[in-house]
């Protein structure tokens, strides 16, 4: 299918089409705090402040909290139930190719062996709406991770900023029906296709921050017993749940019951590899030590995920490092993993 | 100054004076510093001191082993001498490395001012009583007290009163509360249902990190009541109801320990107002009992001391 | 290594979903120990209970509802049906909570999951088993499981210990065993009592004593981190290669599934990929923190 | 003829096992009367009373709490009391300022021998807290932060990238 292009101040009329038939989620701020939330069917001024969201989209298929089930007691014992499902579809608009990425990775771990259906079903009801960056952030590296700020990869539908338009790439069959069911679209022409090509080369300079993951997983798995290293690493590390809670990739959760008044749920809720009593069992715990938890933060992503699934979990949205209390920086930490020769052990 | 505290921390380790130096180096992002924990006497010349020194690392003191050498900024020290009071950390095992402190800048106001992100910003700098910021080559000028930290107009102790070594001259306190306590202000002009509104609204964006907790001076605790599980005191899962209980529970607990730094608000990744909690609690404490956190090394910890006759009123 | 293959596995979820629990009953409970139980349990739905199976080594998450979930392995064999048995120590949240339950009493049961002891592979085989203290709940189940199939094994050793007389699990086994005359058993305490007739020692240092033989056998070991870590050892130099030697472990484990992610040690979920293990793939293990 | 049940407060009392709660039982064994909307809970000493109880009592829906030990000067282990009285009375003037009604904290002094006094206290509390009314803190129905807007300060530039 043919580009399409659609004019910046229509932007509220194709998210109000597409309110027809979707929750449409897009960019919002209320406090301060940029999240993917509910779009009111007006405000668009995210086009002009939206740099990325605090809260990664994540939320919207992996939430904070949820609930996984309901129990009851009566005469016959217990009684199992699911929560009202949530059939309604989402629609995220403006997630970053960065985040997009992420649920990517993501799909790899709620998909693989035994299937996640409380992750899954919402992924599979939701399309993405990608909009490229231009004015990225500081902390960004994700040039330097395989991502390109503006690539249109995972995403169904990809917006590329030209001037007072935006392009629009119909990436898959889900971005096809969008389009489909989409007044109001013009065709780009040649003309557009090259304004996108520069604003794609343009953004992709702009991302300063380097890193080389060049044979990280060999690198990591030789330092991983160098103890005196990760102490090192992880002395200003808080342990705070910061970095990990607020990364697109990271997806540790925590199932807690409740009872109040006869009346149980189960929820899922995010955890954090940062904090001690993750891996705490009553008589021991094999992560006490706070290197021992840095160590699995960053092995996990750049050395376990890999060994896994083949991929980094990391897509260089930079957030650990903006938010991080201490300015604890991952690019920093990789880059001062010792060169060791011969493999462990 | 900062020569003068990076000759005085490598002489500190070179003499075996301390084991560790606890300080701030350039951080990896525009305007900040990060903690530097070291050994290494070649690392102290990479020790800063700048206006963007927000890290109070007392902090550290309770968990790093041996004899260290911190840098310390007027709250800092107090923090200091209140885990020392609380028999955290021993007078004898810290050299105390006092910057006379002229209030750090919170970038968030400085956003907030010029419209502009963080990492938009040219330069950000300090002359005197103003501040001068650089956006898209062009120069804007501000009084500095519109972007200090709002912790930093009520700052009571400028210059650390417990050091072993001053770099610099002392500062006079001048504390600007009717500045600083604004939010507090507003929030009191509300219905008690309006501010409990408040709350439970500020709170519902908790996704509990917990680095209000974490960057704490104060909250030193092992294991703290939220990750109890027999009883279990409060749901680990971040609902308004059970963030706000958490919330006020460690308030309490740091009451009379809390020096008014002002970490908890700066380090909350979803902007809750958490300054309008800890220095409320601190105006409180020393209304009923004339009690300020980290003052003087003397004075018994708040909650193990008492007076005849105090705060009765309500006893029935 | 990719992810571990698990399309062979039973798939045993209610409605469909890995996280929704069957209900089953407690019908009976053992008191082991001071602070150790077993509970005998079988599935509400009498239909579910008999489309049921699960290999020797598999663990399952029970809920306490409104308390919480907790892993704990099937100690009883595949080859005795009439009810399941899993066996819990007093230690945490959702064990303080099993043990103020009594028989009638319902469970949240999820599983089986993880997997299991590789019965082809111990077939034919010298079993050298060693156990101490509750550590002997999943061998148990495997031990039952040989002992119902003699004759498709070779010799069985049985080494088991515990710190005292009374921290002795399983007590009715241990008895049952002991007078198998197809079966060695060896029974040892860290520190005896009176009436104590037994060896005294601990457990690696009996099975140097005892020293099974290392041709054609295979060692299965469970017990505290601390005595696995001196068993393995003591089992090489027996002659037991690493893969000659299996062992359990158990970390914290929340969905059961390799998901929540706190069980991992290196790129392997125990709870997915293990429990069980040899120490040739223990060694190979990018962490040491098993 | 139908009546409405009259809307009673439930209570939480922390007694202190060397005063109050000896003073309570006298209250009983007097048979003097007082709300039967009391759950009590012996404590060794008002000062085992961490302000985490007072808030989980609240979150767990009852409408007050009162914590009542030895007068001052009579507490069994010297301090008790005194530590108390500073923990309860930041806490009642911190929940203040948060909006909690203040009736829903109380505290008392009430010696062994008071069962007189236990019976007042219980009374007027009970008196306060109806006019309180039900605790609905931290019931859904307010501070829902999907509901209304906040008046935070955090307005515009901060962390939105």
């Amino acid at each position: 299918m043919a580009n399409k292009k659609v004019n910046k101040k229509d932007i509220a009329k194709l998210l109000n089409q597409w309110r027809q038939q979707f929750t449409v989620l897009a960019p919002s701020k209320e406090n301060g705090v940029a999240q993917m939330a509910e779009w009111d069917g007006k405000d668009t001024s995210f086009l002009d402040w939206y740099r990325n969201t605090v809260i990664p989209p994540k939320a919207s298929f992996l939430p904070p909290m949820e609930e996984m089930f309901r129990f009851q007691k009566d005469k016959e014992g217990y009684h199992i139930e699911l929560p009202p499902t949530n059939e309604h579809k989402q629609l995220i608009f403006g997630i970053r190719p960065c985040d997009a990425r992420a649920m990517t990775i993501l799909d790899m771990t709620f998909e693989e062996a035994y299937q996640d259906p409380y992750y899954l079903s919402r992924r599979k009801n939701a399309v993405l709406v990608g909009l490229g960056c231009t004015n990225p952030c500081e902390s960004c590296f994700c040039t330097s991770m395989g991502v390109s700020p503006t690539e249109s990869t995972n995403v169904d539908l990809m917006l590329t900023d030209i001037g007072d338009q935006f392009l629009i790439e119909v990436v898959t069959d889900k971005g096809k029906e969008l389009i489909a069911k989409a007044s109001g679209l013009k065709e780009a022409t040649k003309d557009d296709e090259a304004k996108a090509k520069e604003t794609k080369e343009t953004s992709y300079n702009k991302i300063t921050r380097k890193l080389d993951t060049e044979g990280i997983v060999d690198k990591l798995q030789a330092s991983f017993d160098d103890e005196g290293f990760w102490e090192q690493t992880a002395a200003k590390c808080i342990s705070c749940g910061i970095c990990t809670l607020l990364c697109p990739t990271c997806y540790c959760f925590d199932i807690n019951d409740e009872l109040v008044r006869g009346e149980g749920t189960r929820f899922r809720s995010w955890d954090s590899c940062g904090f001690p009593v993750y891996t705490k069992m009553p008589m021991e715990n094999p992560r006490l030590e706070k290197w021992r938890r840095v160590r699995q933060k960053v092995c996990h992503k750049f050395e376990f995920y890999p060994m896994t699934f083949n991929v980094i979990a990391c897509t260089g949205c930079g957030r650990c490092i903006r938010l991080c209390p201490v300015n604890w920086d991952i690019t920093q930490v990789l880059e001062s993993v010792p060169v060791k020769t011969g493999v462990r052990k | 100054m900062e020569q003068k505290l990076r000759q005085e921390a490598k002489a500190l380790l070179e003499q075996g004076k301390v084991d560790w130096i606890i300080g701030f180096e350039p951080g990896s992002l525009k305007f900040t510093t990060t903690p530097l924990i070291t050994k290494d006497k070649n690392d102290a010349d990479r020790l800063v001191i700048n206006p963007f020194i927000v890290n109070n690392l007392a902090d550290f003191l309770p968990e790093i082993k041996g004899r260290v050498g911190i840098v310390a900024k007027g709250c800092d020290s107090r923090s200091i001498v209140s885990l020392i009071q609380d028999n955290k950390v021993v007078r004898e095992d810290v050299v105390i490395l006092a910057v006379p402190c002229p209030g750090i800048i919170d970038l968030s106001k400085v956003e907030r001012l010029v419209g502009k992100d963080r990492d938009e910003l040219d330069d950000v700098t300090r002359e005197g009583d103003k501040v001068i910021i650089k956006v898209n080559g062009k120069k804007k000028e501000f009084p500095v007290t519109e972007v200090l930290f709002d912790h930093c107009l009520a700052c009571e102790l400028p210059t650390p009163q417990e050091y072993d070594i001053l770099l610099g001259e002392p500062r006079p306190p001048a504390p600007n509360l009717e500045v600083s306590g604004k939010d507090i202000e507003n929030l009191k002009g509300l219905t008690p249902e309006q501010r409990w509104e408040f709350w439970g609204n500020e709170l519902s964006r908790c996704i509990r990190c917990y680095a209000c907790r974490n960057v704490c001076p104060a909250c030193y605790c092992q294991r703290c009541f939220v990750e109890e599980t027999e009883p279990q005191w409060v749901m680990p899962v971040p609902r308004w109801q059970d963030n706000l209980l958490f919330q006020i529970v460690r308030n309490i607990h740091v009451a009379g320990r809390c020096t008014d730094c002002g970490e908890c608000e700066r380090v909350c990744p979803v902007n809750i107002p958490l300054r309008s909690l800890t220095r409320e609690m601190y105006d409180m404490v020393d209304e009923l009992f004339h009690f300020k956190a980290g003052m003087d090394k003397e004075a018994l910890p708040l909650m193990t001391h008492y007076e005849q006759e105090e705060a009765e009123d309500f006893f029935r | 290594m990719t992810a571990t293959d698990i399309s062979h596995r039973k798939k045993f979820f209610a409605l469909g979903n890995v996280y929704l629990p069957h209900i089953v009953v407690i019908e009976k409970i053992i008191e082991e120990t001071p602070g150790v139980r077993t509970f005998h349990f079988n599935f509400k739905d009498k239909k579910l209970g008999k489309e049921f199976s699960f290999e020797s080594g598999q663990f399952g998450q029970y809920s306490v509802f409104g308390i919480g979930e907790a892993p704990f392995c099937i100690s009883s064999s595949p080859t005795r049906r009439d009810h399941l048995e899993f066996t819990a120590q007093r230690v945490g949240r959702v064990t303080n909570a099993l043990h103020r339950l009594g028989a009638g009493a319902e469970l949240g049961f999820r599983g089986p999951y993880g997997n299991s002891f590789p019965l082809d592979f111990l077939k034919s085989k010298n079993l050298v088993f060693v156990g101490g203290g509750i550590g002997l709940a999943p061998l148990r189940s495997l031990i039952w499981n040989v002992i119902d199939n003699r004759n498709k094994y070779k010799k069985i050793d049985i080494i088991y210990g515990a710190r005292s007389p009374a921290d002795l699990c399983f007590k009715y086994d241990l008895d049952a065993w002991g007078k198998d005359k197809t079966v060695n058993m060896v029974t040892t305490v860290d520190k005896g009592d009176d009436t104590w007739k037994g060896k005294v020692g601990v457990v690696p240092k009996i099975l140097e004593e005892v020293a099974p033989s290392a041709r054609e056998a295979v060692a299965i070991v469970c017990g505290p981190p601390i005595m696995i870590r001196f068993t393995f050892p003591v089992l090489e130099k027996l002659g037991f290669t690493p893969k000659q030697m299996l062992t359990t472990l158990e970390k914290r484990m929340k969905c059961g599934i390799g998901k929540c992610g706190r069980c991992n040690i290196g790129n392997i979920y125990v709870c997915r990929d293990g429990p069980v293990f040899s120490y040739a793939q223990i060694k190979n293990f990018v962490s040491s923190e098993y | 003829m139908k009546q409405k049940t009259e809307w009673k407060p439930k209570l939480v009392g922390f007694l202190c096992k060397w005063c109050s709660y000896a003073g309570a039982d006298l209250a009983g064994i007097s048979r003097k009367k007082y709300p039967a909307n009391l759950r009590i809970i012996k404590v060794p000493c008002s000062g085992r009373v961490d302000p985490l109880f007072i808030l989980k009592a609240l979150r767990l829906g009852f409408d007050g709490v009162l914590v009542s030990g030895c007068h001052p000067g009579e507490c069994h282990y010297q301090t008790g009391n005194y530590r108390a009285r500073r923990r309860i009375a930041i806490t009642k003037r911190f929940l203040e300022y948060l909006g909690v009604e203040p009736q829903r904290i109380q505290a008392s002094w009430v010696s062994a021998s008071e069962g007189g006094k236990f019976t007042k206290v219980v009374d007027d509390v009970t008196k306060e807290l109806k006019e309180a009314g039900p605790n609905q803190l931290f019931s859904e129905r307010r501070g829902d932060g999907t509901k209304t807007k906040a008046r935070s300060k955090g307005t515009t530039r901060a962390r939105q990238s």
